[in-house]
């Protein structure tokens, strides 16, 4: 059984702390038993090259009600039993997870498109901001991550016309 | 009689500081005016936005923040 | 920790019993270290209607082969660090998976596009048959779910030119 | 000197039986006479499969059954 629960239909949260993928899906899983697909994605600090850490900031009065918006964005575009967006904020380390997008749907391209809609916005239309340390030395050296086009143009996909 | 502007993400680097506190009433060409050159040429981007008092403005040189607004400078975005 | 393992990069199966997507999911993440993100649908058999018991039934000489080639087929056409493909067969009662795929990449837009390719492909070209056991009597009457029209186009939207 | 032919998901139901073992050789012709009128009605179906030995046929019209060969007659699949 989860040790946590979600709320339904929508729980968006902007996490300080570490979180269990496993345990955030099953707890949605439970919260949704009428759902007949779910679709989620994690996303994950990666340990390629010389990364030691991932430093993600946010403007607070921004962040949760931008967050709350997207998914309402989502609630009300697609026809979804619920939905999940958490998103990490603070330090992290390579291997931690930094987003947990989910969608409950009855029918599974609806759960498909609104978690592939969410994330995209994540990307490039939410508060935060990212920096990774590299380098060998002790403290290494910070550089911000800056959005790539392709997350632009993955936005511009949902624009409607 | 001030107002908190905050340097969000990278433009607290070029800043040098994350947050200042300036004179009320701060407008547009005021805020260019007081922040450093490398800031006032990203705020001239159309992706830095400016959020007074907790909203994003939807136009930016319409600033016009009073005594103990907090306005937050937002460099584009990358979340995920 | 996972208390199952799952094999890298390729992990498909024929589940004679049920499986927790929990512990699946955090397996499959566990096996995949390095990727950024992970996607991720599981298919549930829903509680609606008058739905008692969902029986799957498959010809085992082409199951596991035919899953095996769809999950090749998804790893040649993305760049894929790893795909899960598992399949219930068996007698399912309401509230149970049914299906679980997920997809571990660099880029999100991989993991999400292969896990969506591999369910449109277990859906309708896959070598399993379902009914459903409906009605309010002691057994209720057995009825064959027949594909959707939308299963067929579903699937038909992945055909190279 | 047999062929054992299976019939997968609804066939079985048409067919009243989920396998039945027949002479061998089997060919398209002495299939579709064997099988119940609604199963011939249903092979007759670009939807439905044969596999002979493990692999689906191509071209099912081409089935060529030896003894000892397992056929399976494989209608529209719904998984997922």
């Amino acid at each position: 059984m989860a040790r946590i629960a979600v709320n339904a239909p929508v729980d968006v949260r902007v996490l300080e702390n570490g979180f269990s993928v496993g345990e955030a899906l099953a707890a949605f899983n439970a919260a949704h038993p009428d759902s007949g697909g779910i679709t989620s994605f994690v996303g994950t600090v990666r340990p390629d090259g010389e990364v030691k850490a991932l430093e993600l900031t946010h403007y607070e009065p921004l962040t949760l009600p931008g967050m709350e918006e997207i998914a309402a964005q989502a609630m009300e575009r697609w026809s979804l039993d619920g939905m999940l967006a958490w998103h990490r904020v603070g330090m992290l380390t390579p291997g931690q997870s930094i987003v947990l997008v989910a969608a409950a749907a009855r029918h599974r391209r609806a759960a498909f498109e609104a978690t592939d809609f969410v994330m995209d916005h994540l990307k490039s239309a939410a508060w935060f901001w990212k920096r990774e340390q590299r380098g060998t030395g002790a403290d290494g050296a910070w550089h911000w991550i800056s959005p790539r086009d392709a997350d632009y143009s993955d936005r511009a996909r949902w624009e409607k016309e | 009689m001030s107002v908190k502007v905050l340097f969000l993400g990278p433009l607290a680097d070029l800043e040098g500081a994350s947050e200042r506190e300036f004179d009320a009433p701060l407008d547009w060409p005021g805020l260019l005016s007081q922040v450093s050159d490398n800031v006032a040429g990203q705020l001239l981007e159309a992706r830095v936005n400016i959020a007074c008092g907790g909203k994003v403005l939807p136009e930016k040189t319409t600033l016009q923040a009073r005594d103990g607004d907090e306005v937050a400078l937002l460099p584009p975005v990358s979340g995920g």
